[in-house]
């Protein structure tokens, strides 16, 4: 069986998780390798989030936000932009691959997109193989 | 931590989740889940049986949390809410895992959608274990409002409210009220006058004991709360110290209504450059002086209009402006009436004649002898001068689509049925009492169907064209429906905010004051003396923004906890 | 056993000696440790053998502080030997605490590390490839040395620890804290962090705090640095914000932004991780490409925000192949 | 190359009644619902959007106001009662008026006055020609013989020249109608061939209209075949056994039995339509031009007299018969030399005329899109109206 990547997604309420109910009002179906957490607004993503998921087996974390300019409150997803540039420059000195966490903008009508980031992101992820934390984690906990 | 005691619900909805995800296997997973005393599939979770067996478990079974796999929570969230609260349990220890809208009617049936609603189950459990009770805030309802915007909707709504005894604030940018309905001459399609229902309204606001009419005056800012906010009104008329007052609402209804797109924008029909071209606004200004006649002074023979000029089309705005069609007939009466003699072209990409008595209106206007021409959506009607020998001023080529024919349409006067667009400063306003805008810069309603009046910002309502293009009817109605929702919070004295805030544990708080700058709601304040930050509740939003950035993890998103959050991506990975 | 001495015994695991230095920086107060206690064990001090502790009965000793990171075989192995020996083990200052200095070798591989410290560095005589191995025969006998793993681990990766105390060093004052508190049996529930403050830096640290908005960062050497204000509002990165006080705010009052060494704040779970968050949200700026160059700013952040914690940090090492 | 829009067009054709065209929004219903529209001829929507637009030149091209025989069915099913079957009927009033060069049928189906006067005219002219022309042949006293008032070898003269000039006008009118549809339309690629073969149509659909045979209402076409078939047996009887119909008094059988059974088709056909037109009974007779009542009430007339004259004269009732005689002419004689050009009788020319040039035509089209010509086969109709 071909690998299928875990997706850990952090979706604002406002915006993108009524953009992904969007896709399921509107039957667009996307792959199922996807798992959303909601989460008000696309700034409450700590970064800790994201590095906890990608420490427990996450091949890939998407984050969603309101588009900039259309934040429910207001400026939210500003400081999610400013966050996550660090974050995958962090990422990437602990050896995790660019692809593997992902910021997308998608609004409440956009439910296609949401579906075309997942396939997207699922695609690449496939193409990319498992992420080597976990395991490599577990590995360290017996063999030194 | 003691044993919890979890109710796990996996509802079928019939068929639209059974069909896709094996919903018994789902509640069988899930009661092997650590603190699950119950699991249970069945078939509506929301009907009054479903409810009813939670009510029932939480009083029998001793449930402390209740899980709901269902539709978004977005959906039935306070139903299962009120089904706990009724049981005796706190509402916020419930937990919906989203296993139809993202799950189940977004993929293929199977065992991979099984999977994943598992997972998503296990993950509201793990979460639903680290819920808390929380209360509700009890606040005080100002019971009077500011009305933004003095046109049809601003004045139904205020009136409205007014009439039921409260103070109403009518703000209005302009010099005089009625907004763009002032603009018109009659009304389609009972072809009633658009002035005597201005005038009537305008007198009744004006003389309203209740309304304070605000002109030339905008709003500047915004502060608090649902039912506790602060508005400053500034006067703009008066030169360098604009006199500012700020008044005390519960409610803001924004009513700031639409602008007419700018033909100008459209270059193939030769608006600005031929003379007898002109939009509808013009040919309003032309009907209320009360002769149609060229530029020159002689009267057409020739009468072409043009409809979705600016709408549906993929180069302007997607959306149809909804009221054009209709006053397009309306046109064609009033030219049938005044000139007998002339002929009526009206060029359209579809007659959407949806309203009541439109589709009679549409009826009659055939009647009259109107020819209606068919284009293309995406094709592009061409104006250009006649020749000499023409018995008309200019030529519209159209490629009409009900013959196949490439036609040219003599005419003398064409009148172009400009849509309708966001206000340039809809952005502003918008962001002035925060609540959004759809991708064409309408404001958004809480919910397309079943809540089209309240926004995502408790407390502000939109009514009007400002949501969506409308007509007066449904403005009206929209406003009438605003003012309903903020009497029934009137009448009830005081509001319930929602339990969630962010609050500050000053233990932790080192007073480092990176949050300080995080809230855009300024909930966030600073204590010289403490050394502490601390979260003004009833200011917050929410948003959790300052809980994310807070290095000393001492600030917690109440129902949004990090404990909460890492319970959930354990839930969903394990 | 009251009325008898305390068993203690201090080691150094994968260390620079700075913690030994510092319980002597108590200075005359080691006299009053002296009365109170035998130390059995000092490598740095104190003339005992690793032979006369695995003499020990279990549970013997009274006290263990155990300072630096496990990176190697012995480290792991004399931090087994000490617990088992010890009725209170303690992660003594930031390596044992989190992984501290040594653990910043995690976002690098052991080969390497090998490499350019064996093969590669300036200092190798040319055509030298001798790399250490754990073992080699000599003259017909084997030679062993302690095994160097392939990354470094704190200390209760290895063995249940009791207390930690934080720092690099922990300052005297709290050390001297920690001490009575061992002696006066008011230590409090196993598993804490001890002397360390339950709040960031900040609230000890003399500098004023307002709203922070900054438009571009810059290293201690590039700006003159206010004595005044916060380091972090004059753009200059100090990991106070997100780093439990207790030392005394001993780096910003000198000047010197706070590197982080006492550790993230109870509730924290990634001392990194939150530093970023703190750390970008004083930027002042929407505009995705002007965040950038900000960001740029910020040299090896990573190595600053995990300077004392990769190898406690959720995600430990790099997974870089 | 655009096409000018005229609006102005269908105020022209009001009085030919099209009066509802303008209330179509052409859903289609009526082109589903005929029996006859079929690619190339779709109709009735396509004409009613030509003429909506007043696109003249396309309409003066179009055979398909022919093709309908105007069941009625479309009337019924429009939803917006825009008259389609009726606005088919104005086009080809309207078309009649467009192959007539001399202008005539022009003035005739804008103005009743025009023609009822013309007829009048006529009417008079003939009665005093004939009379005058009587009397100076012999006595009215005598019908027939030597002696007779109206000798039928003269009056069968006078036939012969009467049906030569309206066969010019006729035939001119019908060049006219094939240059409009056929013969100016240089791209479409006729053949003499199947001008040739397609001619077979001309006698089948005249003598059976078997078209109007696939109409809902097969009365309606039982009683128009019987009308026109009594027609056209009055007239053989007339053009070719005059003189036989004329002697007697005795009853010549061999001829008089087919001049009854065609009075008595001529009679009870016209008083059926009549009595279908002031009854309004379905869709194709709620509205009735004054051209069709003109028709019909001087077709009934002219049999009647033609009854009268023939009763008087067995009878032995000579004087009676020759004024009755000279009423009929003078009745029969403005009917044909006015209504068979250039009114409503010339559709007995155009309509067979206009199914043998469509089929050439579809079969032209049909080459030129190198397809097979279905459209007009027989049976085919049916089957292709439900598959469009």
């Amino acid at each position: 069986m071909s690998f299928e990547p875990k997706i850990v997604s952090f979706l604002c309420n406002w915006c993108s998780y009524s953009g992904a109910d969007l896709a399921g009002t509107s039957r667009v179906h996307y792959k199922p390798n996807v798992r959303v957490i909601r989460v008000m607004c696309s700034a409450r993503v700590d970064p800790t989030f994201v590095v906890k998921a990608l420490a427990e087996g996450a091949d890939g974390v998407l984050v969603c936000g309101c588009h900039p300019g259309d934040c429910h409150y207001s400026e939210g997803n500003y400081k999610t932009m400013r966050r996550m540039p660090l974050l995958k420059r962090m990422l990437a000195d602990f050896g995790i691959e660019e692809e593997r966490v992902r910021l997308e903008w998608v609004s409440a009508s956009e439910g296609t997109r949401f579906a075309d980031i997942v396939d997207d992101m699922t695609e690449r992820l496939r193409a990319l193989g498992p992420s080597r934390v976990k395991t490599a984690l577990a590995y360290d906990a017996v063999e030194r | 931590m003691t044993e919890r005691r979890i109710g796990v619900y996996v509802c079928n909805c019939g068929t639209n989740i059974a069909n896709v995800v094996d919903c018994d296997a789902v509640a069988e997973a899930a009661q092997s889940l650590p603190g699950v005393a119950v699991s249970r599939s069945y078939k509506y979770m929301c009907s009054n049986p479903g409810q009813e067996m939670i009510v029932q478990d939480i009083r029998e079974e001793g449930l402390d949390r209740v899980v709901v796999a269902a539709c978004s929570p977005r959906m039935h969230e306070p139903t299962f809410r009120r089904a706990a609260e009724m049981a005796g349990l706190n509402p916020y220890l419930v937990q919906m895992a989203n296993i139809r809208e993202q799950c189940s009617w977004v993929h293929d049936p199977g065992e991979t959608a099984t999977d994943k609603a598992k997972d998503l189950v296990r993950a509201a459990v793990y979460r639903a274990a680290c819920h808390e009770p929380l209360e509700r805030m009890a606040v005080e309802m100002c019971p009077d409002t500011l009305v933004i915007g003095g046109g049809i909707a601003g004045m139904s709504a205020a009136l409205e409210l007014a009439d039921a005894g409260n103070r109403v604030y009518l703000v209005e940018r302009t010099a005089s009220l009625g907004g763009n309905v002032a603009r018109v001459d009659l009304t389609a399609p009972y072809l009633d006058s658009a002035r005597d229902m201005i005038v009537d309204r305008v007198t009744r606001v004006v003389e309203h004991p209740n309304v304070d009419v605000l002109l030339e005056s905008e709003l500047e800012r915004l502060d608090g709360f649902v039912g506790n906010f602060k508005a400053t009104l500034v006067r703009r008329s008066s030169g360098e110290a604009p006199p500012r007052q700020v008044v005390d609402v519960g409610s803001v209804v924004v009513c700031t209504g639409y602008k007419e797109f700018d033909a100008a924008r459209v270059t193939h029909f030769g608006y600005g450059k031929l003379p007898d071209v002109i939009t509808s606004f013009e040919f309003e200004q032309m009907l209320k002086q009360g002769r149609i006649e060229l530029k020159d002074g002689r009267l057409p023979q020739y009468v072409a209009i043009v409809h979705c000029v600016g709408s549906r089309s993929e180069e302007f705005h997607g959306y149809c402006s909804r009221v054009c069609c209709m006053t397009a007939l309306k046109y064609a009466h009033e030219v049938k009436s005044a000139l007998p003699k002339a002929y009526v072209s009206d060029v359209y990409v579809d007659m959407h004649a949806f309203g009541k008595g439109c589709e009679d209106f549409y009826r009659r206007s055939a009647e009259v002898k109107t020819l209606f021409l068919m284009y293309g959506k995406g094709e592009r009607p061409v104006v250009r001068r006649a020749d000499p020998g023409d018995d008309c001023e200019m030529l519209l080529t159209v490629d009409e689509q009900l013959s196949g024919e490439l036609i040219e349409l003599p005419a003398d006067l064409i009148i172009l049925m400009v849509g309708m667009e966001p206000r340039d400063d809809a952005g502003q306003v918008a962001h002035l009492v925060n609540i959004s805008q759809d991708k064409d810069g309408w404001f958004i309603e809480s919910h397309p169907k079943l809540d089209p009046v309240a926004t995502t910002t408790d407390g502000v309502y939109i009514a009007g064209a400002c949501q969506s293009p409308k007509d007066i009817p449904d403005s009206v109605a929209q406003a009438r429906a605003a003012a309903a929702r903020i009497l029934g919070k009137i009448s009830r004295g005081k509001l319930e905010i929602d339990a969630m805030y962010a609050e500050v544990d000053e233990d932790l708080c080192s007073g480092c004051r990176v949050c300080n700058e995080i809230c855009p709601y300024s909930a966030i304040e600073f204590d010289e003396e403490k050394r502490r930050s601390h979260v003004i509740s009833a200011l917050c939003k929410a948003c959790g923004a300052c809980v994310a950035t807070c290095p000393s993890a001492a600030i917690k998103a109440r129902h949004f906890t990090d404990a909460q959050i890492f319970a959930e991506i354990t839930g969903v990975l394990a | 056993m009251a009325g008898e001495k305390l068993q203690i015994a201090l080691y150094w695991g994968a260390a620079c000696g700075g913690c030994d230095v510092a319980v002597l920086d108590t200075n005359e107060f080691i006299l009053d440790v002296h009365a109170a206690a035998d130390i059995r064990l000092w490598p740095i001090a104190v003339d005992g053998k690793y032979a006369d502790v695995e003499a020990m009965e279990d549970g013997e000793l009274d006290l263990a502080l155990y300072n630096g990171a496990v990176r190697n075989s012995e480290n792991e192995h004399i931090a087994k030997l000490l617990r088992r020996k010890s009725k209170v083990l303690v992660a003594f200052g930031s390596c044992a605490h989190l992984g501290g200095i040594p653990g910043l070798a995690n976002l690098a591989s052991r080969d390497e590390i090998m490499n350019v410290a064996y093969l590669h560095n300036p200092s190798i005589e040319k055509g030298n490839t001798t790399l250490p191995r754990p073992e080699s025969g000599v003259n017909g006998s084997t030679l062993t040395i302690p095994e160097f793993y392939k990354r470094v681990y704190e200390l209760d990766d290895v063995v249940p620890v009791d207390y930690y105390v934080p720092g690099c060093p922990p300052a005297a004052d709290r050390i001297k804290e920690v001490l009575q508190a061992v002696v006066s049996g008011g230590l409090p529930v196993p598993g804490s962090v001890v002397g360390a403050n339950e709040t960031a830096l900040c609230d000890e640290c003399p500098r004023t705090k307002n709203e922070k908005k900054v438009k571009a960062f810059h290293r201690p050497w590039q700006v003159m640095i206010d004595p005044e204000t916060c380091l972090l509002e004059q753009g200059v990165l100090c990991a106070g914000v997100a780093t439990r006080g207790g030392c005394g705010a001993r780096c910003p009052s000198s000047g010197i932004p706070c590197r982080g060494c006492y550790g993230p704040l109870p509730g924290v779970v990634d001392q990194g991780a939150k530093l970023l968050s703190a750390v970008v949200s004083v930027i002042d700026s929407n505009d995705a490409e002007e965040i950038d160059r900000i960001l740029d700013g910020l040299p090896d952040f990573t190595g600053f925000a995990y300077r004392f914690s990769a190898p406690s940090s959720l995600l430990q090492r790099s997974v870089r192949q | 190359m655009a096409i000018r829009a005229n609006p102005k067009l269908i105020e022209e054709l009001e009085p030919y009644g099209a009066e509802d065209v303008m209330k179509c929004y052409h859903c289609g219903n009526c082109s589903a619902v005929c029996p006859f529209s079929a690619d190339p001829y779709v109709f009735p929507r396509k004409p009613m959007r030509y003429l909506q637009m007043g696109l003249e030149d396309k309409l003066k091209g179009q055979l398909d106001p022919w093709l309908c025989y105007y069941c009625g069915e479309c009337s019924d099913q429009c939803p917006r009662e825009a008259e389609p079957g009726e606005t088919m009927m104005s086009l080809r009033r309207w078309l009649t008026s467009k192959y007539d060069w001399t202008g005539i049928s022009r003035l005739f189906y804008r103005s009743w006055r025009w023609e009822l006067g013309a007829i009048v005219l006529v009417a008079i002219l003939t009665a005093i020609g004939f009379t005058l022309f009587g009397m100076s042949q012999g006595s009215i006293a005598h019908y027939d013989g030597p002696d007779a008032f109206l000798p039928s070898a003269s009056i069968h003269i006078f036939d012969w020249v009467l049906a030569g000039v309206l066969l010019t006008f006729l035939l001119s009118n019908a060049a006219r109608m094939w240059w409009f549809t056929m013969g100016r339309d240089k791209d479409l690629p006729t053949t003499l061939g199947s001008y040739i073969t397609s001619a077979w149509m001309l006698p089948a659909h005249f003598f059976t209209q078997v078209r109007y045979s696939k109409c809902e209402h097969k009365r309606s076409w039982a009683t128009h075949l019987a009308l026109m078939l009594s027609y056209v047996t009055m007239l053989v009887l007339i053009m070719f056994f005059l003189t036989r119909m004329a002697s007697g008094p005795e009853i010549d059988w061999s001829v008089h039995v087919a001049g009854y059974f065609a009075t008595a088709g001529l009679l009870l056909g016209t008083a059926l339509f009549l009595r279908n037109r002031v009854k309004r009974s379905s869709a194709q007779y709620r509205h009735s031009h004054e051209s069709d009542w003109i028709f019909l009430v001087l077709i009934l007339i002219v049999a009647t007299t033609g009854i009268l004259q023939h009763i008087l004269h067995r009878s032995g009732l000579d004087v009676a018969a020759n004024v009755a005689y000279i009423v009929h002419l003078s009745l029969v004689v403005p009917m044909l030399a006015l209504e068979v050009p250039f009114s409503k009788w010339s559709h007995l020319a155009y309509r067979p005329l206009a199914m043998y040039l469509a089929q050439v035509r579809a079969t032209a089209l049909a080459r030129a899109r190198s397809g097979e010509a279905t459209a007009l086969r027989p049976g085919a109709e049916r089957t292709q109206a439900h598959a469009a």
